[in-house]
């Protein structure tokens, strides 16, 4: 089983803390991505797990065996670099059949594996040129390439797309996901910042702030039932409205009351507990809709209107949150600037979280 | 190497004394000695044949080698134990500093004596090569071969000749001829201190000639050993006799300005412009090889002995110069044999007969020399009622070779004598 | 001759390839000392860690021993000889200290040392700087590079030949054969004496090591310029700086780092430097430096080896605000990488 | 359009800008070129005249002496003696301006006029040489009579001094002889500090800031100091083995550790602004740190390393003093600065020598220079500068 | 009138042509996106406008006057880069004086447009800091806040937003949308890859395409009514699926049958003379919708399915076209790979392109 275990894993600086423990089981040919805010941590965690960062505190396995002291190279890993890391002076071929001529593999052997993998990426006309001659996409290509040649067990990528416009990102995004297919038994880890990329690829999310893991789980879990406020917000764009509210009535179905009084009833059970205390509602814009009779959820003022074509994005104020209230609604929608209108969403599609941000959902 | 002359056929060599040497060592085959010393040059290719006769008579291999830094050398190879086994040395002083420092192997009585008995000025001559050991013990340590001889003025004969003017024979005429050269329009001297590292130095000359010439030898020599201090009137007074010529804008091609930074291998190609910058110059007897290349010594130029006062006439015919010594940095049987090889005439024959080479050697031929101009100096040499070694060279090196320059440059800048003299003597102080 | 120069040949292949023997031997035993088993991972991997303990003295063992028996042992040797007499023999104390601390040419030399650390690092940085800085923006940049390098590969004896001919004096009427007191003639001026020139002339020997000099600048300085994003200067373009406003205020800044390594390299050049000094007028007219000074009491009649160390060890004193500076500079590089 | 608004499409800056740098080259240049001219031209004109002068060509006074009085033949009761001022002349070519007989007044009469020398005489001299000089009795000189010339030439350059230094004996073995010591000793020290400099910038061990301070103090160490102890140094082992202590190895590894201090300097400079992936990428590719040198920061410091050898070339080439130290003075131990040092004779002061080995000398780290130069422009100290 | 009039202007870099004579008139206060793909000129443009670029041919006036000799400092813009272009040595605030300082503004003056600039950035905490001490979006917002500044006539962008991460991306487009508010009459040119940029932005997109116009129009104009094929396909995220038809029928609506033989009518007039060419026929992935009845487009096989959670990309396959059709439909849906699927849509926001790409609406 060449799975990858996290046991308290624990990383400082210096007297800077940055990884609090982390602990995470990640089982042989799972996709895992993870996602989190700038500086929360994630490129530490890979390159510790890759063995560019020496362990603080914790203990790391790899195919069973405890790898804290081992060297990158003795790992079975291969990563992919943000920067791509191409060697400049060495061709594509060169690059990509570097590690095995490191490795005293045979002429042949090298040749099989490099032709192999440039098919795969579609690289095999460029084996003969130097990366400052291919084009973004290419050399990103080629970095996965010369990660692919070293046939490793456990495969890291570190936002591998950030550095590609957005034509490009989409089709190395497939061809990532294309890859997974075709090296079923591979473990990879994954690093982004991106949304669409962490929904596509990943079996599992694992989404972490300051050091910590928030939640672990596949991403319609993740955005259907987000644990905590901070992955609700974190997932999915627009971020999901949040709007505080206060505890009405308990039990099987809670009802909270909006900053402009307005009950909403919330088919999430609390307990008694929790009457009266101050709570966060939460609706993704997606999961809005216009609200054409008496039944809605709020009402406010618009105060942008992005049409965007296929959808239109609405910004109303007036819910006393910091941020105005976004909804995001299907096709091209006819209304200015100030109209006030009035919002309806599926009450399954509701969100209620503590005031310690933790979700009522069970 | 091939012998220049071969060996008994020219009747002005001494080949018997090449004869007897080759007998009485002819048992050095394949010994190597090395000779490190400051010929470069045309006189290194004239050393080099010279060295050939060694080597031929005795079947030795000795190799000359000289260096441009050649005074870092010496004392970089002494003190790193790994010296050359003869070292030629110009300077007094730094004979004194080998010897006080044990570097050189002491050349003994005998070979004092034999200086004592056949050079010109014998005792003289010893005492240049003869210092205290590193034991504190006086001792003889170097073999004087080739000379220079310092108190000569060169002029153009034809020159003199087209103006009527006359070789002086004493100082006042010498400075009444000057005058006269300014009155015709003329500029007298060509006086040139430029030496890049070393500039100063042929000012040096000048104040030695000078002191001779205005004060007895010995006083000459308390100079040299600081016993008087350099500030002394004496002193002084040279300094100002010195000034008589070099600080006077009438006496001076370009101007007092132009002495310190004047070459002083530029300086004397002024005698032989059209119009003449200068009519004479005072310069030793290796100024020839800065004269242009077609000028024939004794025809396009010549030299008068720089005269002495008139009124001073107890001060004899002093003779200032200066001469290379041979030290033994590493005794070997060779080395001991070169020494004894310098003792024979046809070593400084074959120098002689071919160019700038002057030997107070009473043994050697004086037919041998190559020319007249030659012969008349080497005479005046073994002749001498007085010679005297250029002091500059026999003080310490931080005097001789260094305030002493510097003083002269700041004399000849215009500062005072007397003040020079005392800057010279702080740093005199500074090194006790 | 052709022997002469196979066996020249075969006496630097052997010379250059002995050398990186070294390294490949060195790392290969390395590798059979300590084996990485391909079934024992736990071996393996402490082996390779220890191996990575062991390498970064392989690699610095050359370095570090030539450093050791060719510089620091010398400055150890010079620093024990600074207690003792001119022979070496006798333990004289601090006298040579003394000594110099009230020798006038100590504090002539010291004064002008300072004199040229105040202007050639700074001159040859700021030429360097505006050269780097122009020829970039010319079709014929390199060729003009090119020949402002030249300087640099004569020789000081060379370059002092050069200069005589630039220096040169000629009183009177005569012509002169310096340059520059022809040119003065011709503008109708007074020929000068350049180099014995009170005070002055330190500036003109200095002239000619910031006209060595300036190239090493430049092409250094050429590198950096070319690391500065083109879109800050056209923005200050578009916020209305002109060219030297441009220059001063935008790019200067940004290569400041650059800047400080050239300056220190030319500032202990120029505590070195001696060669100019030497062959043009050797310390006269007060043009002595500390360089030169230590050289003279070091050979100059057999020399004096106490008073040359102490002044040889005051030139390397010199350069401890420059350790210090690096020291911080390298620590902080540590945390990037 | 106006005048000016066609010069601000050319750009007045513009045309500053390249006139300011034609104007720094010609300044940099003049001492060059005052060198290249001067080995070019005859010893005696070198002192008496200023090198631009030789480019224009220039009248020049010489002296020349008349043909000898027993070659005079006699027409009546005059004796006369004519021929060329060229044959007999300090000067051999060129135009006569005008010509004296005394040296105090040597332009005393125009060229091709006849001058009346009082006593009967008579003398000619033309433009181009020929003369003709008369007395009215038989000539009594012992010797030809000297006459003084102002004569114009045109430029006139000579290849003699070259024709000199490169014939003169060994100059060929010592050539050879600085190649074999600048070789080594330009690649053995920026082998050795490359790979000190990878060693202080990409691995971790103790003490590392301290061997970066020591090796920039090291920097200043005057040359001139560590002689002696190394001397004897060698000559101690020298002993110890029965060898001689001067040898090419012995000057290789003096200069290599005298470029030591500033190589690792500058080329750690360049070698840490590597970018930090593609070390780690090769380390994750299985590269141990021997072969991540080897193959990844060697070839990618390459602009570093040539501009680098470059700086050592030059001043392993122009060395006199390490070389005599350490391989000594003889003949065929001679580097070339030595041999043509040599040539200067003892007193030194022969400029064409000089200069002409001047140039002699630089050829070779030109040809260095120029093919090493296309890296040296994004050389050395590129990695100075964070992104660079 | 502070409006920017382009009178053919054209641009050639030695024997390269890059610009082939762009007209085009830009009111005061109107906000103009430039778009096209990398290469085609829009950064060249924007130069040549700020005065950077020298003007090959052709005539630029900014407030009626010509401008082609006048240098930028000069003609009242400012200019955002697209890399920040910050001076790394200055503080923010400094960074945002550089301007004023050279043209010798009072200090007073100074301080009170900086801060004024910073307040509406909401930079005021970070004037102390250097650039490398901010993340992106606060860079770039420093970028801006020095433009503002200068208190320009004409605002130039050179896709300030290209480095920023998605989340960041939109918080910085919102406050673009929200300075052209404050600034009414400034006139704003901005140079952009991203569809969302261009349509939430402009009040005018100009579509560029090897150095020549290809459209100029609002928006939604832009999306709904794109001139020709060049322009169909550019705008619009997935970009609108073409397949290849032959005109069947030619009239008031135009009949076409698509490479599987399927006819479809589309509401589009035609002239007699088109019919049995080639055309081409596209149709929006958003406006897909999944048919229920008979009434379908065309059927094809799903050969990938991405769930984004919001909406579920579907690739279809077996239209023959090289590329996949791609379905964009609302919410989840739960089909797999190589399941069979109809789909249908509006017959309005039908398009039809003739052979040489120019759309057959009028
Ligand atoms: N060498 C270091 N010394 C001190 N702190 C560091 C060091 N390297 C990283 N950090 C800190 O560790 C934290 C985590 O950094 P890391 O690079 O893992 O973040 P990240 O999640 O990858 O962020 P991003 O998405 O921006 O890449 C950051 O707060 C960073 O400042
Ligand atoms: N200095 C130059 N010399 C020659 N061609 C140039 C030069 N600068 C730009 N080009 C060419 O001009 C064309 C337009 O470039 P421009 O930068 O305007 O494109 P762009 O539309 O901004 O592209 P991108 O979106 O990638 O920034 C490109 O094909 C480019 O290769
Ligand atoms: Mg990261
Ligand atoms: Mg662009």
């Amino acid at each position: 089983m060449t799975g990858v275990v996290l046991k308290d894993i624990r990383k400082s600086y210096g007297q800077v803390k940055v990884l609090h423990g982390i602990d995470l089981d990640i089982a042989q040919g799972e996709f895992v991505v993870f996602v989190g805010p700038s500086g929360c941590g994630k490129s530490t965690l890979l390159r510790m797990i890759s063995g560019l960062e020496t362990i603080t505190g914790g203990e790391m396995l790899i195919d069973g065996q405890v790898v804290n002291d081992v060297p990158p190279s003795r790992r079975g890993i291969a990563m992919v670099f943000q920067s791509y890391a191409l060697y400049p002076h060495m061709t594509v071929y060169d690059n990509m059949a570097f590690g095995m001529r490191i490795a005293k593999e045979s002429k042949e052997e090298i040749d099989r594996r490099v032709r192999a993998a440039a098919d795969i990426l579609q690289l095999t006309p460029y084996l003969d040129r130097l990366p400052k001659a291919l084009s973004g996409g290419q050399r990103q290509r080629v970095a996965i390439g010369r990660a692919i040649c070293r046939d490793p067990k456990v495969f890291l990528f570190d936002e591998p797309l950030s550095n590609l416009d957005a034509a490009l990102r989409v089709a190395t995004r497939i061809e990532i996901a294309r890859l997974k297919e075709q090296m079923p038994d591979t473990t990879m880890i994954y690093v982004t910042h991106d949304q669409v990329e962490a929904m596509t690829l990943a079996d599992r999310i694992v989404v972490l702030s300051a050091g910590r893991i928030e939640q672990v789980g596949p991403p319609l879990e993740l955005y259907e039932r987000p644990k905590n406020l901070f992955v609700a917000r974190f997932i999915g764009s627009p971020a999901m409205n949040i709007m505080p509210v206060t505890v009405k009535e308990t039990g099987a179905v809670t009802t909270v009351s909006l900053v402009d009084g307005k009950s909403v009833i919330v088919p999430i059970s609390t307990e008694t507990g929790a009457n009266g205390k101050s709570a966060s509602f939460g609706v993704r814009p997606e999961d809005l809709t216009i609200a054409t009779g008496e039944d809605y959820l709020f009402e406010g003022k618009v105060s942008i209107v992005e049409a965007l074509g296929e959808v239109t994005l609405l910004y109303i104020e007036g819910l006393s949150a910091k941020e105005p209230i976004i909804a995001k609604l299907p096709g091209i929608i006819d209304v200015k600037r100030g109209d006030t209108m009035r919002f309806s969403a599926d009450r399954q599609k509701l969100h209620l979280f503590d005031a310690d941000g933790q979700t009522y959902r069970r | 190497q091939e012998l220049k002359f071969a060996p008994g056929e020219d009747a002005k060599f001494n080949w018997k004394s090449y004869e007897d040497f080759k007998s009485a060592h002819g048992d050095l085959k394949g010994q190597s000695l090395t000779l490190f010393g400051p010929w470069r040059g045309e006189d290194e290719v004239l050393f080099n044949s010279v060295l050939a006769y060694f080597n031929a008579a005795t079947g030795a291999n000795g190799k000359y080698s000289s260096s441009e830094n050649y005074e870092q050398q010496i004392v970089i190879d002494t003190q790193a134990g790994s010296p050359p086994n003869i070292a030629i040395i110009p300077q007094p002083g730094l004979l004194a500093d080998l010897a006080t420092k044990g570097f050189l192997t002491p050349l003994g009585q005998e070979n004092a004596d034999w200086i004592k008995t056949n050079y010109g000025s014998g005792e003289d001559w010893i005492r240049y090569g003869t210092y205290k050991g590193k034991d504190g013990k006086e001792a003889y340590f170097g073999f004087p071969f080739k000379a220079d001889l310092k108190s000569l003025v060169w002029f153009v004969p034809e020159n003199f000749e087209e103006a009527g003017y006359e070789v002086p024979k004493t100082m006042e005429d010498l400075i009444k001829l000057s005058d006269q050269i300014v009155e015709d329009g003329g500029v007298p001297w060509c006086i040139g201190l430029g030496s890049g590292g070393a500039t100063g130095w042929p000012a040096t000359d000048w104040v030695e000639d000078m002191m001779l010439r205005t004060s007895s030898a010995e006083t000459y020599d308390k100079w040299v050993s600081n016993e008087i201090k350099f500030d002394d009137p004496a002193v002084v007074g040279a300094i100002e006799e010195f000034g008589k010529f070099a600080r006077n804008d009438k006496y001076v091609a370009g101007g007092v300005a132009a002495v310190a930074s004047t070459d002083f291998r530029d300086s004397p190609k002024g005698l032989f412009d059209i119009p003449p910058k200068c009519y004479m110059h005072h310069q030793a007897s290796f100024v020839p090889s800065f004269f242009p290349a077609d000028k024939e010594l004794g025809v396009d130029a010549d030299f008068f002995y720089l005269p002495t006062y008139a009124s001073k006439p107890e001060l004899g015919t002093p003779v200032l110069g200066a001469g290379t010594m041979f030290a033994i940095t590493k005794d070997s049987p060779a080395a001991k044999a070169f020494v004894e090889f310098l003792k024979t005439p046809i070593a400084h024959e074959v120098w002689m007969a071919q160019a700038s080479f002057l030997t107070p050697f009473k043994g050697a031929k004086t037919e041998a020399y190559a020319n007249d101009t030659l012969r008349k100096q080497g005479e005046l040499l073994t002749t001498a009622t007085t010679f005297r070694f250029d002091a500059s060279d026999m003080m310490p090196g931080k005097i001789g070779a260094g305030a002493f320059w510097t003083g002269m440059i700041d004399y000849v800048g215009g500062k005072d004598a007397k003040a020079v003299g005392g800057d010279i003597q702080k740093a005199w102080d500074g090194l006790k | 001759m052709l022997a002469q120069i196979a066996s020249a040949m075969g006496v630097v292949v052997a010379g250059v390839f002995a050398c990186a023997l070294y390294y490949w031997l060195s790392d290969k035993l390395l590798s059979v000392a300590l084996p990485v088993p391909e079934g024992d991972a736990r071996k393996a991997s402490a082996n390779l860690n220890r191996r990575a303990t062991i390498r970064p003295w392989l690699f610095l063992g050359p370095a570090l021993l030539l450093l050791a028996v060719y510089l620091v042992y010398p400055v150890i040797a010079t620093f024990i000889l600074s207690f003792y007499d001119r022979s070496g023999g006798n333990f004289v104390g601090f006298a040579n200290y003394r000594w110099a601390f009230f020798d006038a040419q100590f504090r002539q030399s010291i004064f002008n040392n300072i004199l040229w650390l105040a202007v050639v690092p700074a001159a040859c940085t700021f030429l360097g700087l505006v050269i780097a800085v122009l020829t970039d923006r010319i079709w014929w940049g390199n060729l003009a590079k090119s020949l402002i390098f030249m300087p640099m590969a004569i020789s000081f004896v060379g370059a002092s030949v050069i200069w005589k001919f630039i220096y040169e004096f000629r009183g009177g009427n005569e012509t002169q054969i310096g340059l520059l007191n022809a040119i003065v003639r011709a503008i109708g001026g007074d020929p000068q004496v350049w180099i014995s020139l009170p005070f002055w002339n330190n500036f003109f020997l200095m002239a000619i090591l910031i006209w060595i000099q300036t190239g090493f600048a430049m092409v250094i300085l050429s590198a950096a310029l070319r690391g500065i994003p083109e879109e800050t200067v056209e923005a200050a373009v578009i916020d209305g700086a002109n060219g030297w406003q441009i220059f001063w205020k935008i790019m200067v800044p940004q290569i400041w780092g650059t800047i400080a390594v050239v300056w220190t390299t030319i500032t202990i050049l120029v505590l070195k430097v001696f060669d100019i000094v030497l062959t043009m007028t050797n310390g006269q007219w007060n043009t002595m430096v500390l360089a030169n000074l230590m050289f003279d009491w070091m050979f100059r009649g057999g020399g004096d080896s106490g008073r040359s160390a102490v002044i040889a060890l005051v030139i390397m004193a010199a350069v401890t605000p420059i350790m210090i500076w690096n020291i911080r500079q390298a620590n902080r590089d540590m945390g990037d990488h | 359009m106006s005048a000016a608004a066609s010069l601000r499409r050319i750009g007045v800056p513009r045309l500053i800008l390249h006139a300011s740098v034609l104007i720094i080259c010609i300044i940099w240049l003049i001492p060059t070129l005052g060198i290249l001219v001067t080995s070019f031209r005859d010893a005696g004109q070198i002192t008496s005249s200023g090198w631009w002068t030789a480019l224009t060509g220039a009248a020049e006074t010489s002296a020349a002496r008349l043909g000898d009085p027993a070659s005079a033949r006699q027409d009546g009761p005059n004796y006369n003696i004519s021929g060329s001022v060229f044959d007999g002349g300090d000067v051999k070519s060129g135009s006569v301006v005008a010509f004296g007989t005394r040296v105090a007044a040597p332009t005393e009469f125009e060229a091709g006029k006849e001058a009346d020398l009082g006593d009967g005489e008579k003398l000619t001299v033309n433009t181009d040489g020929s003369y003709f000089y008369v007395k009215s009795g038989p000539f009594d000189d012992k010797r030809g009579k000297r006459i003084y010339l102002s004569i114009t030439q045109p430029p006139n350059f000579t290849l003699n001094n070259y024709r000199t230094v490169l014939t003169s004996a060994g100059i060929g073995q010592s050539f050879i002889n600085s190649l074999t010591v600048a070789i080594p000793a330009t690649i053995i020290p920026i082998l050795i500090a490359a790979f000190a400099a990878y060693a202080l910038s990409w691995m971790k061990f103790p003490g590392r800031s301290l061997i970066i301070a020591l090796v920039v103090g090291l920097i200043v160490v005057p040359l001139q100091m560590t002689l002696i102890p190394l001397l004897t140094l060698y000559n101690d082992i020298g002993n110890l083995f029965g060898v001689s202590s001067r040898s090419y190895v012995g000057i290789w590894l003096a200069h290599a550790a005298f470029g030591m201090p500033l190589a690792i300097y500058l080329l750690r400079n360049y070698i840490a602004g590597l970018p930090k992936e593609i070390i780690e990428s090769a380390r994750v590719d299985g590269a141990s740190d021997f072969e991540i040198f080897v193959k990844i920061v060697l070839p990618l410091s390459f602009p570093a390393l040539a501009s680098f050898s470059i700086f050592q070339f030059l001043w392993t080439w122009n060395d006199l003093l390490v070389a005599m130290v350490f391989l000594g003075t003889g003949k065929d131990q001679l580097v070339l600065t030595g041999s043509l040092n040599a040539l200067l004779g003892s007193m030194g002061g022969k400029w064409e020598i000089l200069t002409a080995s001047a140039f002699i000398t630089i050829i070779v780290p030109i040809i260095v220079f120029f093919a090493l130069q296309r890296y040296l422009v994004r050389g050395l100290l590129a990695g100075s500068v964070k992104g660079g």
